[in-house]
């Protein structure tokens, strides 16, 4: 047996014969407390604390639409499911940080934080919220899921796995059209499991695309264990199976996140093979707003421990640390974001639902017949 | 009606150990609908099986599970999601039993929320019969009522067939309705007659039974309307449907999926070969608009409410 | 039909650098039905790509290619396979423009040969085309003859919409016809009468147009049998549809797919809609049985042959 | 970097963060000139020189059938597609041998020769090539895909991947029933791409199901070098994205064949975990009777090489060399199978083709009343 290494268990087969693997630690850089990994610190693309303290703004940005989104659903004002964010802000916020500007995203539904910080306004947030016409995609769609052109932001949809390939094929055009572009996708613990998640590194892998896979392995789909989803622990090792390469990263640490997503980002750009990064990280509210008491599946004390390990509390140690930030600097950050939401709360609630002529528009590129004869019925007209 | 049906599995379960339930959160949680609530309780972890996020892993591992002798009853947990299992769906549960001559078959029963009518958008709000319907080899059930889905479910469990189950879950908790006890089933195959009627039948299923009931209920005065509930979709029960129309002589479908080659589509085919000259208006259609499913913005307007129903059953007097 | 397909892709490939071709076996081996052939050989392995055996990885990279703005032709080695893609193909393809509120499109075709008729039973025979036409946002077309097949196939790289392009194995190879070496299109939407006829009229698609002029000219002497070809199945062209049937006054609609909710359906239960009180017999259908494909020992029972068709006609004339 | 480990490229990041994976040596026990490698042999399962001359006489039979079902369809006799076989007999005569009569098979559609060894009968064998009543299931599916109760192999139809995710839950149940089977599982190395593939050895992984997966990696799927299937090149690496013990196996190799599987069998008959064997062979023949000329997409000296190491004749040399066996007898194992053949033939063509009404059962455990109106409509009877 190769010192170091595993695979499911021991057996009695020579091992050169046997495939060999091993699952990763998980890289932390920034400890709970605030201090630094020194060497760790050291290595890879650095981040100014400058960066840092804006990046820390737009977490607590994140947290609060994610706080409001929940205040507003007990209104009865947001329409159709949300899905809870709280925990989660260093994995999308760093790993986003790390992108250019020609750079795509394929999101997941949980990474609202960078989706902003990638250019959504928050008037478009809360409009899609309200399904009104102020959102980009017409209110069709569930809150979470955006797409945005203008950003780089592949439309997805509420099945999960589907979008990974298409992020794969999207990657592939932009080197056939000789783009400098990468294209990150995410995906869940539970994403992992799907069809799409195999089919998309695996072509990755065939095709070397420029991808950049992020698995947020916040423990659960919705109520399934990862212990369930899957008998490996580290999801990173799945990059085994398709030559990619894999890193597993402590998803509540931003300094982490964004220089492991930063390495992969341009290391893709420049020819690599694609990565596969797990963000190891917890979802401390429940699945989305239709999910019941989360103790049904998972005991409060483990929740209580994660939120000892919380991403903002642990930047802020860090700032206040190296001096860069003082309380009264997350205060005024956390009034800003207030402030901004209750205006575009405001704002967003002004727009009009969509014409009624919507619900027939955008099947195709023209309106056939059929289509025509079923909305003059529907609206009474005949 | 999502407590009848717990209590259709629990009853089977109890009944049978071969009878096992799979699926994404069916254990502890008891479903994002609470239709297995309590079952892994009762039953344990080896007959109530959280899944892996696959629809393709589970109904290919539940048509391994019917091979080998077993009940499986998996759970999707939104129909919406269940093309990540069609090449297994389709292409295996249905035709086992053809392509193999009979040497295997895969009796299980795939349950799944369906429809539109609690605003979640274009993946949590699909109808998509048609595709099960369109496919030999699956039978397809969708309950309305409380009542109905226990009696369907049991029989369901209890075929030799397998079974594309449909709940609609517009009507899971409401309306409600007394449901015995005991053991019984609702023979499959079969419709009901929902309410007797002289001029106008009105065919349809799962939640748009109540808008139907209601439609009929509002046009009393004037029109008296025999509603059928189909209850198993295919293979449709071609007498019930004949012997309205033959009484009536007009008939509205209604279904709250596409128009283009929905279930009503079959049926105006099948009226129009079987008794064309009993039908004193064209069979007209009340169904959703042909579009990627209700959009969470303008909902109201896809699904055929009492009022579209009520005007197709004018437009079919009126002829 | 073939050749023609063949030289449909090489002249959009030549015409915009933005087409290219994916799918098993279409670089060195040109297709299992040498639809490709020589493809690679003219435009590389960047616009001509063998890809892993993923039905769901193909059509789902496909997208991720035409929302970049290329124009993917994917080839499905059978259709049969291709529910191993439905995700894919179904649920993003097919509502991609809708669910994105127009930011996004995924303008490609997925090319598969589908039929029965070469004896290769139940996984390489399938007509699965009502799966498609039901779902909003696909276009569906199917060829009949070599000509057609260059001039829908261009017409559909051409086009805004995702195309499912069903080529009829059984006339890959024969009949034969004249294909012109220039550009044209044939537009998509749009039927065309295959043959004129006063007394009744077959509309059908597909390797059954041959069968039908084939039984129209067994009867000729008798009866005058219009035959209609759709060539795109959905949208349907419904004013040439309903324009035949208002002259014939009979219709028997032709296919190879199971009965069903095929498309015979959808086409009787509009055309009750539209004309009934031209309708002096109710639509007949002569199809496929509701049976998992034709099976290699029995297939000449299953395909609607000559004769099945004329007896149709028949019973639409006697009515 | 831990030594002898590898991911898929070298990477700055501090290794103990990154996947790491080693693709295994392929194990080879009989050398091509019919020597053993000692120490191998003495390693695991042991096979006598008396059942090393019953397998190589079923893989005669295998590869004279093979044979007969090319000239047959040469003359219009067969029906449907039919895949060849040849060069790939150790494979799956060697892995079914190490099964037990409660075992199962979902096979793939090359494992003829293992179909035969199982008790398929050579006049069935022939009936399903005819398509007529002989065959058990009714001459409905290709001549290639078998199923039958009796002898523990599960139905297969033509698309590649989904039987393996069945062949997991057929598994379960055999545990469920606390029963003793294993399942052993048949793959091509183009099937390790499609979805079945993925949930099968994800589910097998969680719920440990007494499965042995059998990746026959003959190099091409069709005309797709492996090369274009996975960024990997030993198959059992796969193993490490779902927790399985991965091997790779001289597929050309009868007695390594027989040991790597008895081995795993046995294991996961005792509550191992599901194992992942990839066999390492060629496709001699063309795909089907339906390929081209195979130098379209791979050089003639390519096939020539593996010719070299050919599967019988190493078995024969092994024989050979131990004098357990001598040529006459390998002569009059090919004389028998011939006349086995012949006669099969003969008494295959005997059958009449199924009834008509065969067209329509099956379809359900009852006929419904819209097949009983079509049929009738069919035969003309209305
Ligand atoms: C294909 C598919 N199956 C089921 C669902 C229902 N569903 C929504 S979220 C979810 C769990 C997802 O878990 P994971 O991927 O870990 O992401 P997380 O919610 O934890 O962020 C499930 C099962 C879905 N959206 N898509
Ligand atoms: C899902 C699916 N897609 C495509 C095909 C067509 N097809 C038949 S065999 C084959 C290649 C299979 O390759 P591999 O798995 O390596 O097995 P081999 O033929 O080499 O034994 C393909 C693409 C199929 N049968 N199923
Ligand atoms: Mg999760
Ligand atoms: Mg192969």
């Amino acid at each position: 047996m190769i010192v170091g290494m595993q695979a499911a268990e021991e057996t009695d087969i020579p091992p050169n014969f046997v495939a060999q693997y091993k699952e990763p630690d998980v890289m932390r850089v920034l400890n709970p407390d605030g201090s630094v990994n020194e060497e760790l610190h050291k290595w890879g693309p650095s981040i100014s604390d400058k960066e840092v303290v804006s990046l820390l703004n737009h977490m607590i940005l994140g947290r609060a639409v994610d706080r409001w989104a929940w205040m507003l659903h007990r209104q009865g004002r947001v329409k159709g499911t949300y899905g809870s964010y709280e925990g989660q802000e260093a994995v999308d916020i760093g790993a986003i940080y790390a992108l250019r500007g020609e750079d795509w995203i394929a999101p997941s539904y949980r990474i609202l934080g960078g989706l902003i910080m990638r250019g959504i306004t928050l008037e478009e947030v809360f409009s899609k919220f309200f399904a009104n016409s102020g959102d980009l995609e017409k209110g069709r769609n569930l809150p979470v899921e955006w797409g945005s052109r203008a950003r780089g932001i592949l439309s997805i949809g509420a099945p999960i796995g589907p979008h990974l390939i298409y992020a794969v094929g999207f990657a592939h055009a932009l080197r056939y059209k000789k783009k400098d572009g990468v294209v990150m996708a995410f995906t869940g613990d539970g994403g992992t499991s799907t069809n799409g998640f195999h089919s998309a590194l695996n072509f990755a892998g065939v095709f070397k695309t420029p991808n950049v896979f992020v698995i947020i392995n916040n423990q659960y789909a919705i109520s399934v264990p990862v212990s369930r989803q899957t008998a490996v622990t580290r999801l990173s090792i799945k990059a085994a199976a398709y030559g990619l390469v894999g890193v597993s990263v402590d998803g509540n640490d931003l300094l982490a996140m964004y220089k492991a997503s930063k390495y992969a980002v341009e290391r893709v750009r420049s020819g690599g093979a694609p990565f596969l990064l797990e963000a190891v990280t917890y979802r401390i509210g429940p699945h989305t707003t239709s999910d019941d008491p989360q103790t049904k599946y998972r005991p409060k004390e483990e929740v209580d421990r994660w939120r000892q390990l919380d991403p903002i509390a642990r930047v802020k140690a860090y700032l206040l640390r190296s001096g860069a930030a003082a309380e009264g600097d997350f205060k005024a950050m956390e009034d800003e974001a207030e402030e901004r939401i209750r205006a575009a709360i405001k704002a967003a609630e002004a727009n009009p639902p969509p014409p009624a002529e919507e619900l027939v528009r955008d099947v195709y590129s023209f309106t056939p017949w059929n289509l025509e004869e079923e909305f003059r019925e529907i609206i009474g007209e005949r | 009606m999502a407590r009848a049906i717990n209590q259709a599995l629990r009853e089977e379960m109890r009944r049978s150990e071969d009878v096992v339930v799979l699926g994404e959160d069916v254990g502890k949680k008891g479903g994002v609908f609470l239709v297995t609530e309590g079952l892994l309780d009762e039953f344990g972890p080896e007959r109530v099986m959280d899944t892996p996020l696959s629809e393709s892993g589970i109904i290919g591992f539940a048509m391994g599970l019917a091979m080998a002798g077993l009940r499986p009853v998996a759970e999707i947990q939104f129909v919406d999601f269940i093309y990540q299992g069609f090449e297994e769906l389709i292409n295996h549960v249905a035709k086992l039993r053809y392509r193999s001559g009979n040497e295997f078959a895969s009796p299980l029963v795939v349950r799944a929320p369906y429809g539109p009518g609690v605003r979640v958008g274009l993946y949590h709000s699909q109808s998509p019969e048609t595709y099960f319907i369109h496919t030999p080899g699956l039978i397809v059930v969708t309950p309305s009522s409380p009542y109905n889905a226990k009696g369907l479910l049991k029989a369901a469990v209890r075929g030799e067939d397998p079974v594309v189950f449909l709940e609609p879950k517009r009507v899971y908790w409401s309306p409600k309705e007394e449901v015995p006890d005991e053991d019984y089933v609702v023979e499959l195959g079969k419709g009901r007659i929902a309410r007797e009627g002289r001029d106008v039948t009105v065919i349809t299923y799962g939640a748009s039974v109540w808008d139907a009931l209601k439609a009929a209920d509002e046009v009393a005065g004037d029109i008296s309307v025999e509603v059928i509930d189909l209850m198993t979709l295919w293979p449709l029960d071609i007498n019930l449907v004949l012997s309205s129309v033959k009484k009536t002589g007009r008939l509205v479908v209604v279904h709250e999926a596409p128009r283009t080659l929905g279930l009503g589509a079959e049926i105006s085919a099948l009226v129009a070969e079987k008794a064309v000259e009993y039908l004193a208006a064209p069979v007209i259609r009340v169904t959703g608009p042909d579009v990627p499913t209700a959009p969470i913005s303008l909902e109201d307007l896809y699904v055929p409410n009492t009022a579209r129903i009520k005007s197709g059953v004018m437009r079919a007097m009126k002829y």
